[in-house]
C-alpha cells in the first residue's frame, strides 16, 4: 500500500543489526491502512516527544468483560486508522509451544480483520493482535474460538497465567508446571473473562528456583518448583567438573547456605540445610540434578510499585505437593485459591492487589483467615521489634484484690 | 464448561491444548530430561534419560512484529522441525529439532532473514519490554524504540557469551512498570517529573473522586470541589509523577515532553540461585527523552555493562558484583553522581540504610 | 569554665580526668599496643612495641554491690596493681598489673572472695542488666534476680571459654530496654500483656494529654474528655502493652503481676565482624515470672545455648549460626513454637519476610 | 544492723557461685539502715510479682537539671526507708580507669550518706550511688565536686558519653577514643547538666569496628574508629597461624567483602574492597593491624524501641579525621554536633530522638540541612522504588503551546 507518511526519525530505527520493530511496521503497512497510519502518529510522537493515545476507553466482545484493551487515537481526524485500535489478547498455550499450522491462523487473523501486528508475546503472557477496531472484535474471537483459542484476561479480573517450559523440556522441573498452568486456566475461566475481582490477580508458574517466568516478581501468586529430598550427585561427573574449574570458588562457596563440601572424596551435600536455590545445580547440570520428590512452594503478593512500592511474593506454602494434587484435578489447589479470593475479596479495597491488602491487615489475620498456620519458612528472620500483640491477658478475681498500681 | 453444541454462542473454550504442539520427541521425554549442554549461544541440547536429544536453535526477535515475521518463522519450522517452535518468556523464538543435521542449514536460513541468532548462556538477554508510544496511553517514553536502539548497541553481547553471566535488561515506559523492571540486572524506565494537569471539568465529569485520591502514593490528592461539585485539588510539592492518578482519572494528564525521560535502575534479579530475589537499584535518577536513538540512555546502559564486564568474577550477576565491590565503587566507576535521589525515602526506605561501620574507605 | 575560686558554688567540673587513673605503663604505650593474647578466661596480656607488656585480671561482678564490695576490690588493686583498675563495658573488674608475678597471688585472693575469674574469650560474658524492681516504676520483672539465677547456671560458661564464640546475654525489666537487650546474643526481656488501667482522675491531673497520646506506638490512645477535662479513652485492641503512655501519664499503670513476664530474643549483635550489626529477633514470646529463680527462663537460656554449642562452627555468633542452619531449624530443635507473634507486623516488619524461594525443606 | 525482714524468697538467690546481689545488698544494710528496707520491699515485690516504685519524681541539685533520678517507694509507711530512693548519677572516667583512692572516696559517700549499694556501672556509663534521699544530695554534689567528679546526664539532656578501653590497652584502637570523650564531656557540660533538649541524645565512641561500647545500638551519635591506608601484614605470622587454622574457612571465606586471598605465596588483601569489619584482624591479632590512618565513621540515631521500634546507627560521615581535629581542641566535631541539635531543636518534637526526627523529615532533607552531601556510603543499597520526588521542572513558554494532553 505504500509509504502514507514521512518517518525520517523513525526510518534511523530501521538501521541497525537488531531486527528492527519499525520494519515491522511497514511489513505491516503493506496489508493493512491502520499501521500506515500508525507509523505517522507514532513518527510525530517522536517528534513532540510525547504519546498520542486517549485515555482507557472500554471495549469488548459480548458475554466477556476481559480480554481486550480499548485504545483510541487522540488524533483521530488526521490519523484516521488509528482512531481505534484495540489489543486482543490471546491466551497463550502452556510453555509458549505452537505448531505452524495454528500460528498461521492466527496471523490470517490479524492481517485479515486487524493491523497485521502482533506481539509474540505480552508481558502476562498472551499473544496480542493490536489494532483492532470495535466492529471486528467479534468475528476475530468466533474465529479464534473455532480453532481452539481464547481470549486472556484483562481489567480486574484473574490474567492469563503463565508457565515455563518445565518438563517439557528442562530437567530441572520438580512439577508439572505446564500442565497445572493449563488445568487451573481451564478452571478459573469465568473469573479470567469476567472481572468481578478487586484488581487484577496473576499465576506464574516456574518448575525450580532459577524462575525463567520471573514469577516470584509479577505474579500475585507464585509457583516454584522445590524438592524434599536429596540431591541426586553423580560423584564421577563432580570430578570431570573439578577438572575444569575451581568447585570451591564457584560452586560450593556460593552455596547460600554453606551446606557443600568438596574434597578428594568427593562432594558432600547437607541436604536439610539445602534451600534449593539451583545455583550447584545449574553451575554443574550434568552432575547434579534436583532430588525425586518434586513439589512446589507457593508464594504470595507481588507486583509493580503502585501505589505502595513494588513487592515480590513471600512464601505461603513451603512445599506443595503438585503430583499428589494432580491426582484429584489440583482441587486442593483450587480450595486453596478460593479461600484467598475470598478473603480478598470480603476485607479488600478496590485496586488493591492482594500483596497490599495482606500487608494492610497483617499476615498473622490473614493466615487465620485462610487457615494456615505460622511458619518460620514465611519470614527471612523473627520480629525484632517488641510491639507484640498478645491476643489475651489473664484476669483476676479482680473485685477481691488491690488495684496493681494501688 | 461452555456449550459447544452449536446452539449456543461459544465461549471460555480456554487456551489451546498445548499437547496438540509438543513435539513428538518432547511428548516421549516429557518429565524425563537428564541435562543440557550448551552448544552455543543460538543453541542448546537437552537430553533424556531414554537417551533422546532435542536440540533448541534460538532466535531472537523484536516482539512487536508483523503477520510476515510469524510466517517466516512458521516456514522455517515446516522446513526443518516439522512445524514445531515456541517462544521463550522473554519473546525469543526457539525452534526444537530432533535431527543435529538440520541445525546448519536452519541457522543459515535465519541468517538470510537477517535474524539474530543467540541468546542462550552469559549473554545479554532480549529485552523485555513494553508498548510505548506505539500503543499505550500513560507512557512517558517510547518502548521499542529505546529497545531496538540497545539491542543494536549490544549486538555483540547478544550473539556471544563475553559477560560473566546473563545479564537480563528490561524497559518499562511508565511506573505501572509492565515489564519486570524493579527485578531487573538494567533496566530502563519512563518517568515523569512534572505534576499532573488537573482539568477540572473533566475530573468532575470523569472521575471517580475517592479512587483518584486513593490512587496516590504520597497522599498529594486532596478532595476539593469545582464549580460545586466533589473534585480535587493537588499538594503539588508532595508529588512524585507516579502517574497513577491519570490512570485512575483522565482528568490529570501528566504526559509533558518537556520533563519526560527515563531513568536507570541495576541489581535487580529474580532467580534464588546463590542470593536472594531483589530489586533493581536506582543508578541514574534522569535522562531526557532523545528519540530516535535515545543516545545518552545506550551510553548509559554501555557504562554500567563495561563496568561489569571488567569488574565482575566468572557467574556473578550486575547486583552480585555491586554488592561485592559496594555501591560507593559502583557509583566511582560508572561516574554516575550519587544524589539524595538515591537514598530511599518511601515506605520501607529506612531498611536501606547502611546501619553498620562496615564502610570501605 | 567552672569557677574554682571558692567565691561561686562549684559546678560543671566534668569527669575526673582519665590520666591520673593510669597505670604508668598504660601511659607510657598509649596508642603503642601492637598485640593481645589471652592467656586463660581470666587474664591476657597486651604486647606494645615497645616491648613493654600490661596484665589484666578479669573478675565478674553483679553490678548491684556494695560498698564493701568495691574495698574489697581495691584493697587487692592496692596489693597487686598499685591500686590501678578498671571496669569494663559489660561490668567486669579488670586489675591492670605489670607485674607477672602477681597473677597467681591476685587470683588466689580473688578466689578466696569467692569472686568468679573469667568472662574474656569465648565465653558467656556478664549479662548487661538493668534496674528492675530494686528501683525501677516500670519493671515488668526482676532484672538482677533474673541475671543472678541464669549466672549461677551459665557459670561454667564464664569460667571455660567452651563456647563457639563469645555470647552476650542482655536483660531489660520493660520495652525502655535499658540494657542493649535489641541487639544481643540472647536477650530477656520483661513485658506487660494487658493494656494499662485508665485511672482517669489522675490523668486529668497529672498527665499532658497530647504527649500522652503521643506516646503510643499504634495510636491506641485517643482524645477524650472526662468530667469534662481533656482526658484519654483507649483502643484495647490495639494495645501492644508497650508502657510507653504509662512513662509519660502516672494515671496508666500497666503493671499486673498475673500477666506480666518475659520474652526471650536471640541472635543480635553490635559488633561490625564479618556480619552487620542486627537486631535480636524473638524467640519465645513470653514466659511467665517465676520468683525468685525464674526456672523457665534459665531452661528456655540453656535450651538456646546448648543447641547453639552444639551446632554453631568455631567462631560463629548465635546470630550467625540461626542464619546458616535457618529458623525454621532452629525452632524445630530448641523446641520453642513459632506463632504468628514472631512474625513482625510493625513498622518495617514487611522488610522480614521470606520474598524468595530458598527454602530448606 | 541485723536483719529486719524475713526474706525467703530473696536468700534463694544467695546460692549459687555467681555472686549474690542479695548478699552484696545485705552488706550494704549493714552500714545503712535504707538497705535493710529496700530488702524488704524488693521481698514483698518478689512475693507479689510486681515493684513498689511510684511513678518518677523530680528532684536534683541547685543548678542542676540532671544527674539525679528521683525515687520514691509506694510503701513509704511500711518501709519508711525507701521513702526516697534516689539515684545520684556520676559521671565515669574515660574508659572506667580509676585508682583505689578515689573510688575509696566514692565508697565513703555513698555509705555515709546513702543506701551503700552502687552500681558499677550504669548502662550509660555513669557510676550510680542508689538510696539518696533529697536532703543528702548537696552534701554529696559538693564532695564529689571537692575531688574531681561530677554528675552525669539524665533527662531531656546529653547523656554521660561513654568510651571504650581505647589506646589505653587496646591495639585496636584506630583514634583516641579515650581523649575525645574526655574533651566532648567537657565541652558539653551545659548541655549534660540542664536539659533543653527534645529528648535525650548520647554519645559512645569505640576505637574500632568491634564497637566494645555497644554505640551502634545505643547511641545517638555513634563514633566507631577505622582507617583508611592499609591493613598491615605481617606474613610471617600469618603463616604461623595458618599452622594452627584452617584460614580459608576461618578467615577469608568469613571477610564480608570477599577481598582476601591467601595462597602459598601469602595473605593479599585487596584494601579498597575491605570494610573494615574487624573479623580477620580479630582472628589472627598477631598477624594482621589495622592500617596507621586511623580515624572513625560518625553515624546516627541508634535507640531503643519507643515509639516507632528499635533503631540501629546509620553511616553520617564515613571517615572523621580524628587525629587532625583533635589538633583544633575537636572543633570540627564540636560544630558538627551543633549544626545536628540546631536542626533537632527546630524541627523535633518533645520526646522525639534524632534518629526518628530523620526519618520523619528524610534524610536528604536532613544531609541538606546539616550540609552534608549524600553518600552511596550511607546507605545499604540505593532506592529500589520508583517514587522519587524530583525538586523541579522544565516549564516551556506554556503561554504559546498547546497543553499537552490538549
Ligand atoms: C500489554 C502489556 C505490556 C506489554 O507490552 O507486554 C501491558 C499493558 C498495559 N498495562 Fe500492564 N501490561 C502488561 C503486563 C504487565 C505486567 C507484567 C506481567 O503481567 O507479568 C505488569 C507488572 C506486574 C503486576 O501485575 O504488577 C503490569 C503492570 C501494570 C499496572 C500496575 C499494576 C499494579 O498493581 O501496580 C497497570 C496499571 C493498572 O492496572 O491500572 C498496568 C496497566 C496496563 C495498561 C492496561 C494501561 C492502561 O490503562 O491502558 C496497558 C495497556 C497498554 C496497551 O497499549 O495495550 N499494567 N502489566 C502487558 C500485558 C500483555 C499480556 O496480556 O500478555
Ligand atoms: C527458555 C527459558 C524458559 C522458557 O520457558 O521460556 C529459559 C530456559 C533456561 N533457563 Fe532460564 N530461561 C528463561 C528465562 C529465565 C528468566 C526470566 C527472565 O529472564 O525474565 C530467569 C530469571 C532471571 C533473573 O534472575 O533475573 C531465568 C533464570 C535462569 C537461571 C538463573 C540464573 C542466575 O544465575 O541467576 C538459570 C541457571 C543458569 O543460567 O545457570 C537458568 C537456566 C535455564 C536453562 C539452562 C534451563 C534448562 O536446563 O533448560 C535454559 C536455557 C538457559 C539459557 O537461555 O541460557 N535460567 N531464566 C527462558 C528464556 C528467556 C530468554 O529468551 O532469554
Ligand atoms: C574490655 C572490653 C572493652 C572495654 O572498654 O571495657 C573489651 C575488650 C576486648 N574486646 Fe570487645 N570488649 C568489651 C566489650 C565488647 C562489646 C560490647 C558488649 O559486649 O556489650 C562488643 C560487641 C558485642 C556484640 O557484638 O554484640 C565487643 C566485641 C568484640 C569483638 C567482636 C566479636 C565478634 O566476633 O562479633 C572482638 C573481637 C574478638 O573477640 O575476636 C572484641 C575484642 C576485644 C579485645 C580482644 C580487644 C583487645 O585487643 O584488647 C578485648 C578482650 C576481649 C575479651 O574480653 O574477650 N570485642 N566487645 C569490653 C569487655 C566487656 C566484658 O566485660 O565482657
Ligand atoms: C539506670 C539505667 C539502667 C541501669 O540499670 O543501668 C536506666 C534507667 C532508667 N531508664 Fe534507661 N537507663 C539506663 C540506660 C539506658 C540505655 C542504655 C544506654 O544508655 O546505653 C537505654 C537504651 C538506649 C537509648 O537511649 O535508647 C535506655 C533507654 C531508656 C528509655 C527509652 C528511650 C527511648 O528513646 O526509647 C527510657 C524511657 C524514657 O526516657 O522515658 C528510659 C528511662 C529510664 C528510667 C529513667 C525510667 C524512669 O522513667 O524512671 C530508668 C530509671 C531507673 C532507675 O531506677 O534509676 N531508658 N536507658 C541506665 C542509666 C545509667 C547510667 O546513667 O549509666
Ligand atoms: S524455571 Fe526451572 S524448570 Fe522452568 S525452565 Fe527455568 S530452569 Fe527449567
Ligand atoms: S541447591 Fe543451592 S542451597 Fe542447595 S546445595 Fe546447591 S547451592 Fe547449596
Ligand atoms: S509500562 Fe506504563 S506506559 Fe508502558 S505499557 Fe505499561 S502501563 Fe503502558
Ligand atoms: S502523579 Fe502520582 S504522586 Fe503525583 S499526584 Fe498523581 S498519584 Fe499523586
Ligand atoms: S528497662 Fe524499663 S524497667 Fe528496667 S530500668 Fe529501664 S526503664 Fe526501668
Ligand atoms: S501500653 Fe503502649 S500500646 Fe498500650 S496504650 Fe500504652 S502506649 Fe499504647
Ligand atoms: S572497640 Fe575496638 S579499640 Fe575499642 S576496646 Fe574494642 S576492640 Fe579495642
Ligand atoms: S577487615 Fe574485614 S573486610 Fe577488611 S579484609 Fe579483614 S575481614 Fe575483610
Amino acid at each position: 500500500m505504500g509509504k502514507k507518511y514521512e518517518t525520517p526519525l523513525l526510518d534511523e530505527l530501521k538501521k541497525g543489526k537488531w531486527p528492527s520493530f519499525v520494519a515491522e511496521m511497514e511489513r505491516a503497512a503493506e496489508t493493512s491502512e491502520m499501521t500506515g497510519d500508525l507509523l505517522g502518529q507514532v513518527e510525530q510522537s517522536y517528534k513532540e516527544k510525547m504519546g498520542h493515545w486517549k485515555h482507557g476507553g472500554m471495549v469488548g466482545v459480548k458475554g466477556y468483560g476481559s480480554g481486550i484493551v480499548g485504545r483510541f487515537s487522540d488524533l483521530p481526524e488526521k490519523y484516521p486508522g488509528v482512531k481505534e485500535f484495540h489489543t486482543v489478547r490471546i491466551n497463550q498455550p502452556s510453555g509458549f509451544f505452537y505448531k505452524s499450522d495454528s500460528l498461521r491462523k492466527i496471523v490470517d487473523i490479524g492481517e485479515k480483520h486487524a493491523s497485521s501486528l502482533f506481539n509474540f508475546h505480552g508481558s502476562t503472557g498472551d499473544i496480542q493482535i493490536l489494532g483492532v477496531k470495535t466492529s471486528e472484535l467479534e468475528t476475530i474471537f468466533q474465529q479464534l474460538v473455532s480453532f481452539g483459542f481464547d481470549l486472556g484476561g484483562s481489567g480486574s479480573a484473574l490474567r492469563t497465567p503463565s508457565c515455563c517450559v518445565g518438563m517439557a523440556r528442562c530437567e530441572f522441573a520438580n512439577y508439572d508446571a505446564m500442565h497445572i498452568c493449563y488445568n487451573i486456566t481451564q478452571a478459573f475461566q469465568d473469573e479470567m473473562h469476567r472481572p468481578i475481582f478487586n484488581y487484577k490477580f496473576k499465576f506464574k508458574f516456574s518448575g525450580c528456583g532459577n524462575d525463567c517466568t520471573a514469577s516470584i516478581a509479577r505474579a500475585d501468586m507464585s509457583i516454584i518448583g522445590t524438592w524434599k529430598d536429596n540431591i541426586r550427585i553423580d560423584q564421577g561427573m563432580v570430578k570431570e567438573y573439578a577438572k575444569k574449574m575451581n568447585l570451591h570458588k564457584y560452586v560450593t562457596s556460593k552455596c547460600p547456605t554453606k551446606c557443600m563440601n568438596y574434597s578428594d572424596t568427593g562432594l558432600e551435600i547437607d541436604d536439610s540445610n539445602c534451600s534449593k536455590c539451583m545455583h550447584c545445580i545449574n553451575v554443574m547440570p550434568k552432575a547434579l540434578r534436583p532430588g525425586i520428590k518434586g513439589g512446589a512452594t507457593i508464594l504470595l503478593g507481588s507486583k509493580a510499585p503502585m501505589v505502595s512500592g513494588p513487592r515480590l511474593s513471600m512464601v505461603l506454602v513451603p512445599f506443595y505437593d503438585v503430583a499428589e494434587d494432580a491426582k484429584n484435578g489440583y482441587q486442593w489447589f483450587k480450595d486453596f485459591v478460593g479461600k484467598i479470593w475470598e478473603f480478598w475479596d470480603e476485607y479488600g479495597v478496590n485496586r488493591e492487589r492482594i500483596g497490599e491488602l495482606i500487608q494492610r491487615v497483617g499476615i498473622g489475620n490473614f493466615l487465620e483467615a485462610i487457615g494456615l498456620e505460622p511458619l518460620p519458612e514465611m519470614v527471612s528472620s523473627p520480629r525484632g521489634n517488641p510491639f507484640v500483640l498478645y491476643e489475651d491477658y489473664v484476669e483476676a478475681d479482680e473485685g477481691q484484690g488491690e488495684s496493681p498500681q494501688g | 464448561m461452555p456449550d459447544v453444541s452449536g446452539t449456543k454462542r461459544i465461549t471460555d473454550v480456554g487456551p489451546h491444548d498445548y499437547h496438540d504442539f509438543l513435539h513428538p520427541v518432547i511428548k516421549n521425554n516429557y518429565g524425563k530430561w537428564k541435562y543440557h549442554e550448551i552448544l552455543s549461544t543460538a543453541h542448546m541440547v537437552h537430553v533424556s534419560e531414554t537417551g533422546d536429544k532435542i536440540y533448541s536453535v534460538r532466535v531472537g526477535s523484536p516482539r512487536l512484529v508483523s503477520g510476515s515475521f510469524i510466517k517466516d518463522l512458521c516456514d522455517l519450522a515446516d522446513k526443518y522441525s516439522e512445524g514445531y517452535l515456541r517462544f521463550t518468556t522473554r519473546n525469543n523464538v526457539e525452534f526444537l529439532l530432533d535431527k543435529e543435521d538440520n541445525i546448519e542449514p536452519l541457522m543459515n536460513d535465519i541468517k538470510k532473514l537477517n535474524l539474530p541468532l543467540g541468546g542462550i548462556g552469559n549473554v545479554v538477554a532480549n529485552i523485555v519490554h513494553t508498548q510505548g508510544w506505539i500503543h499505550c496511553h500513560t507512557a512517558a517514553s517510547d518502548a521499542s524504540g529505546v529497545t531496538k536502539s540497545l539491542m543494536d548497541d549490544l549486538y555483540e553481547y547478544y550473539i556471544d557469551a563475553k559477560l560473566p553471566a546473563k545479564v537480563r535488561i528490561a524497559f518499562a515506559c511508565c511506573l505501572n512498570m509492565c515489564g519486570a523492571v524493579h527485578c531487573s540486572d538494567i533496566a530502563v524506565l519512563g518517568i515523569h517529573r512534572r505534576p499532573p494537569k488537573l482539568l477540572s471539568d473533566k475530573i468532575i465529569n470523569l472521575c471517580e473522586i475517592p479512587s483518584t485520591i486513593a490512587s496516590c502514593p504520597t497522599n498529594a490528592i486532596r478532595p476539593d470541589t469545582y464549580n460545586g461539585k466533589p473534585s480535587v485539588k493537588l499538594i503539588e510539592e508532595a508529588c512524585v509523577f507516579c502517574g497513577n492518578c491519570f490512570t485512575v482519572c483522565p482528568g490529570m494528564p501528566i504526559s509533558d515532553p518537556l520533563n519526560d525521560g527515563v531513568s536507570i535502575w541495576v541489581g535487580g534479579k529474580v532467580s534464588n540461585a546463590r542470593t536472594k530475589p531483589s530489586f533493581s537499584k536506582l543508578a541514574v535518577s534522569y535522562l531526557e527523552n532523545d528519540p530516535p536513538r535515545w543516545p545518552k540512555v545506550v551510553e548509559a546502559v554501555k557504562t554500567i555493562l563495561d563496568a561489569y564486564k571488567n569488574g565482575a568474577e566468572k557467574g556473578e550477576r550486575v547486583g552480585e558484583w555491586i554488592e561485592r565491590i559496594g555501591w560507593p565503587k559502583f557509583f566511582k566507576i560508572t561516574g554516575f553522581k550519587f544524589t539524595k535521589y538515591h537514598i530511599d525515602d518511601f515506605r520501607l526506605g529506612e531498611a536501606t540504610m547502611n546501619y553498620s561501620a562496615q564502610v570501605r574507605q
